[in-house]
């Protein structure tokens, strides 16, 4: 029994925690939210370099062939670094929809160009606001065309291709669609979080392809390998905030002492600690599901989305409060996470959504 | 108990709905204001203009003494006056420093002569004023301020940096405290001045707020000028004259707070459908936002009990204090959930997210309210140690002259 | 406007808590607790001798005839005491069914008693674990015979009338019904809170009279009623739990200083105190709908209910852990305290109960 | 990363399931061990029975060095003898303190003779060890702890009172730490010893805690005498050799906790209607409960953290206090919550309450888990300053001796 990443892993990590902090500091996240980039393109590139994007497809696609482990790792430290870059729905969600339901043709086509980041791929699920679940959705295809709005998708005015949830003749499936083809409009919407960028896309009769197989139980599936790997962005992410407001607590004096040494914060601090370290149990425990295909994967991927987006903006909003009036300040960093942290419990279904599943699931498992 | 209005105060209230229905039109739909507005000089002459209307019939600063253009009315006629203003489309409020904390303050401690100076052109807002009170390295800790105030012959020269304070371009006056002998314990060297914001020396820089607003500054003084007769109160009485501001700044936060926003929720969820079901047939978002009503309407019906306690000639206790630090707690743990029932939509800041993105806009400004005056651990301090009377903390800057307490880590 | 109570209302409140400190110290509900005996008789009948169980009773029916206001007064006090007497069930809930429902007969024959005290009231409507609501009980009446069993009923050992609600040809209602009859069996049960007691009723063709009027909507605004007053049991209750709390931080001292020193309890204390501040300014709004009959009535009574079964608990949960040790043995009165709150959020439904009834009401008075 | 067994730990499980299925009943119904349960004689016989039968087996204390009777078990393999032993019936556990706090600290800080004298009845279980730690005035505070040692000859003459002794009337030992010097700091004064529970001048009298219970005992102390050579380490160095005892006692009051609880509310509700509707279709009570399971699961894995991080050899950090801080806090708000659901019948502590009450029960035993091994209080400023390396609370009991600390407030 070993509960833990090995050495290699490890190591990895470090590597890509070394190039971020080179070529990814806060200010990074801070300039594409301040400017009208919508994403670092110079990022993206350098890590495909380090085969990221890559991460989990097989060389003979052009990517690294690492494991799942090794994947969560790289996404812990994007989200360390509150990267700017259109990570999670690219790699978490398109480049797994191909490497599962991709015909041989399909993955030729594409996961060349997303491993080696020529091409940004994104999810289009939801339509409407409270939208998380597949089977409620309106699009619909007809002889090869996607018709319908998605609103909001991420990253959806800078990604090449969408994995498209629609009903075909009453059944739930997805379809890759070029979105620089014929039939598609996209509309680049303001995001809560401008390191993020958010779009609508309306779809009139847009060529589509099916994925094989991603019936509504596979979309299900999907999302859960997604919500794993983005449980340890989230994570890097608390974990960041959670120092930074430490060091900011620490130097901070206030009636003679370090603001630190009150009870009240102090205490608040060990609670968030708590917080973080269950997430990160839940997490590691739903990472080593995802990468033996356990049974247990799609209890685990509940309990690291939700145990992961509590503990992110819990942290986040005692980040500013702990930081005092700097810390309301544009010119701080505390809303980089502050925003980061509602961005990604807004993907892939809120942790309301999770929390049901979760239920739904373990019903499931005690029964079986 | 009663609630309804005595034969005096029913008579008050149709005068003084008779008198906002000649000069104001009715309220339509309730615009809820955002904290840190950006102030445009037209904001500015539309308030000055309606202040100057209600000053000239008799209704600004209504419970402020007669002779200095207020009608010294009763807190319960306030309540009343503010029930039925807010029925009438007004402008935003540029005043509610002036009026809601360096009024009262002037008024508490100044001399009849610095009454009769400021207050009447503060109260038809012909003048602007503000509060010049934080620093970098003294929020919660006031006391710890730093600027300092040195005497030369008849004048003060100010040296040193203010924060947080609101419409510093627009104001042609501020109340400063300031330290004017740091060898004496931190509380004793303070000084309480009015300073002139167009004195030389004076550099204002607005301070841009995690929801972009820009309603506060920072104003830095080097050699400012304040003639002694600008001085209130004594010298080294400053923190006194302060707490009064503060007390004022609390209650004037912190009343009748977020109730409005917290039962939008209900409306909210109404409309909204989760995954095709209807969000107000889900229960745990009944229950939900059934938790929030009940603090909510209890802040609400405490503000009630505070001014039945005001009109019984009691002083108004920390409820303020209370209000303020529920509240705002309250209205971003509603606007988070809020943005969590929109699932992928509350990622937008667009008016394409449910209530053109007003959750998300009040998920954002939230952190600032539980900061100004004064953060969720000095009110939960005050309430503490003032009303359950428990001991202060330890304390590691007693006892000492404000030169020797520790400001920083030790220099190693 | 004045949202206070009269002078003369605090005088007849501080007459009750004087009385009740010299005839219910909490040694007297521990002595309960402790004893096989189910209540504080002598209390029981000095209350009565007080005018409390008679408060809102006409004179012509031997009560006291005062208000509402007076009687949330009296409930408060038996609340701080924790009073062991079976006050509410027989004064908010049968005794108010009575005087709404009951015909001049039924008022002439039980009022007085109810009174003077000689027979207790109590309500029946449970039947099984989680049920709040009288629409889904199975007890019927036909004929005049009441038939069915009704678990756990407060009181229900010692009360001599019982109010029930049954079934007759479909619609709900209400009962009177002699429990000292042919075709009751009553059975003690062992009460979480032993200074209180609970029984098992079992109603075999009892002789019963329907109560006119009452229906569902009627047994809905009966319930209000009792849940304003009780809520000022609870708020008493709460009081007094973070009065006993306050003196004892105060006089403990650990790492020499007053526990109550210690930001992490002092800021929790206010804490409390904020939560019992919001209750009780709930239960004063719903005091005054009830006393005015205002049209206010069913939300306010929501709101009072939830705040103060909630403040009352949470106290005492702190009251415990603030006490440490010591709070957890028998000898001290921290959990007397733990108890009531717990049994007095069992009675009238539970917080849950109300919250989505408070929603429910709240979209009627919009809709309105 | 990985789950599985490597080929010697599955080995190691195959010769414990073996041995177990030999000598004792597979468990059938999960029967929660409520804290603070009575020891009848019958049960501690039983439980020695047991003991003895491991010892001579080599399954007691498989942790411990072979000298002394264990087999110098790896954590994994403790981890793996005790999953294995959780599937069979077995005797309540009346050893929990002496194997788990008093045995460790003797093999940390014992001298040899110490250990040979002992650990070994201690392992057979022919001997029950407790621990006199606490008194009335030294809870969270252990060293500011009164009761005093003083030297006669080579005796110690130990007066003054311990409380929440577990098990006192039925053990042979036990540890002891008291006030050896008053004059200097209060952690300088303390020694450690071994006391016989059948001394003269020893008095037991139990506490009945508020669930009824009597797990615990006050043991007041008039003259008794131990011999110095029952002392454990130096004179005044009581302190460290506490801190050992108490690590292992978080360690063992913190472990996998309460997972098992937490996860029973799913099938408690899936039983339960709520007003004619199944509870479990309740989104309220779903995502209650969802977030209970995270908690609990959380605190599962991360045990199994701590114990990839012992078998690596790091020395376990915080995680059983933060195990112990979360877990106790989420049973009782998980009891508080299935009560509510029970509704009216929450209020019985009865046969015919829902689960036979189980979950009363649970509410009344779990607010001294809270306190037992360090309250909340405590364990929070144990990982803010031990994990988070926060500055220590201001301190008034530093740098004084230990007679001038205050104990109470000032007389006047």
């Amino acid at each position: 029994m070993n509960f833990d990443f090995s050495d290699e892993q490890k190591l990895l990590q470090q590597t890509a925690r070394d190039y971020l902090a080179a070529h990814s500091p806060l200010a990074t996240c801070r300039e594409i939210l301040e400017s009208d980039q919508p994403y670092a393109a110079s990022l993206w590139k350098g890590a495909a370099e380090m085969g990221w994007q890559g991460a989990v497809i097989p060389e003979e696609f052009g990517g690294a062939g690492f494991g799942y482990l090794e994947l969560a790792m790289i996404a812990y430290e994007v989200g360390r670094a509150l990267a700017p870059i259109p990570f999670g729905p690219s790699v978490f969600v398109a480049t797994e929809a191909l490497l599962r339901h991709g015909s041989a043709a399909q993955k030729t086509a594409w996961l060349p160009k997303l491993a080696n980041g020529s091409a940004i791929g994104t999810f289009a699920l939801a339509e409407k606001p409270g939208q998380n679940a597949a089977e409620s959705i309106a699009a619909t295809v007809k002889d090869g065309k996607l018709s319908g709005t998605k609103l909001p998708v991420a990253d959806g005015d800078v990604a090449k291709l969408a994995v498209v949830a629609a009903q075909e003749s009453g059944a739930t499936g997805l379809y890759l669609v070029d979105l620089d083809g014929p039939g598609v409009e996209r509309k680049t919407l303001e995001s809560f979080d401008p390191s993020r960028s958010q779009a609508r896309i309306a779809f009139d009769g847009a060529r589509c392809e099916k994925l094989a197989g991603a019936d509504a139980a596979a979309i299900a599936r999907l999302l859960d390998r997604a919500a794993v790997l983005t449980a340890f962005e989230q994570l890097g992410g608390a974990d960041r905030a959670l120092e930074i407001t430490r060091a900011f607590i620490v130097g901070r004096y206030a009636f003679g002492k370090p603001i630190a040494a009150f009870q009240a914060i102090k205490h608040r601090m060990a609670d968030l600690w708590c917080e973080i370290e269950l997430a990160r149990s839940n997490a590691y425990y739903a990472a080593w599901a995802l990468a033996n295909e356990d049974a247990e994967l799609p209890v685990a991927a509940c309990l690291a989305r939700i145990a992961a987006s509590e503990a992110f903006e819990k942290t986040t909003i005692e980040m500013i409060e702990f930081h005092g009036g700097v810390g309301y300040t544009w010119e701080y960093d505390c809303h980089l996470f502050y925003r980061r942290s509602k961005q990604l419990a807004g993907l892939l279904g809120t942790p309301k959504y999770w929390k049901n599943l979760l239920i739904e699931r373990l019903r499931t498992a005690k029964a079986a | 108990m009663d609630f309804n209005d005595t034969a005096d105060e029913a008579a008050f209230r149709a005068e003084a709905r008779t008198w906002l229905a000649k000069n104001a039109r009715p309220r339509t739909a309730m615009t809820p204001t955002i904290s840190g507005e950006d102030l445009t000089l037209d904001v500015v002459k539309q308030s000055q203009a309606w202040q100057k209307k209600k000053a000239e019939a008799g209704w600004a600063c209504i419970t402020w003494p007669k002779e200095y253009g207020g009608r010294s009315a009763t807190p319960i006629q306030n309540a009343i006056w503010g029930q039925e203003q807010s029925k009438f489309e007004t402008p935003p409020d540029v005043f509610s420093i002036g009026i809601g904390m360096c009024g009262p303050t002037l008024l508490t401690h100044g001399t009849p002569e610095q009454k009769t100076r400021w207050i009447p052109k503060l109260l038809t807002g012909e003048e602007i004023w503000c509060q010049l009170f934080s620093e970098p390295s003294a929020g919660s800790d006031l006391a710890g301020l730093r600027s300092s105030a040195v005497k030369q012959g008849n004048d003060w020269i100010v040296n040193g940096q203010k924060i947080w304070t609101s419409g510093a371009q627009i104001c042609e006056w501020g109340i400063l405290v300031v330290r004017s002998d740091a060898t004496v314990a931190k509380h004793a060297g303070l000084t309480f001045f009015v300073v002139n914001m167009h004195s030389p020396g004076i550099e204002i820089r607005p301070i841009t707020q995690i929801n972009r607003g820009q309603g506060f500054n920072e104003v830095f003084f080097s050699d400012v000028r304040i003639p002694d007769d600008q001085r209130i109160s004594a010298v080294g009485n400053g923190w006194a004259v302060s707490i009064t501001t503060l007390m004022n700044e609390r209650m004037s936060i912190g009343s009748g707070m977020g109730v409005g926003a917290i039962e939008d929720l209900v409306g909210f969820v109404e409309k909204l459908e989760i995954d095709g079901e209807p969000a107000i047939e889900d229960r745990q978002v009944r229950e939900r936002i059934a938790e929030y009503v009940v603090k909510a309407r209890g802040l609400k019906y405490t503000s009630l009990r505070t001014l039945s306690a005001l009109s019984q000639g009691k002083t108004p206790g920390p409820e303020a204090s209370m209000s303020k630090l529920v509240g705002a707690v309250l209205q971003q743990h509603a606007a988070s959930f809020a943005m969590e029932l929109a699932g992928a939509s509350s990622a937008l800041l667009d008016d394409l997210a449910p209530e053109r993105a007003a959750w998300q806009q009040r998920y954002l400004s939230l952190p600032g309210l539980r900061i100004a005056g004064g953060t969720d651990e000095v009110l939960r301090n005050i309430i503490a140690e003032r009303v359950l009377g428990l001991p202060p903390d330890a304390r590691a800057d007693k006892g000492i002259s404000f030169k020797d307490i520790p400001t920083g880590p030790p220099k190693s």
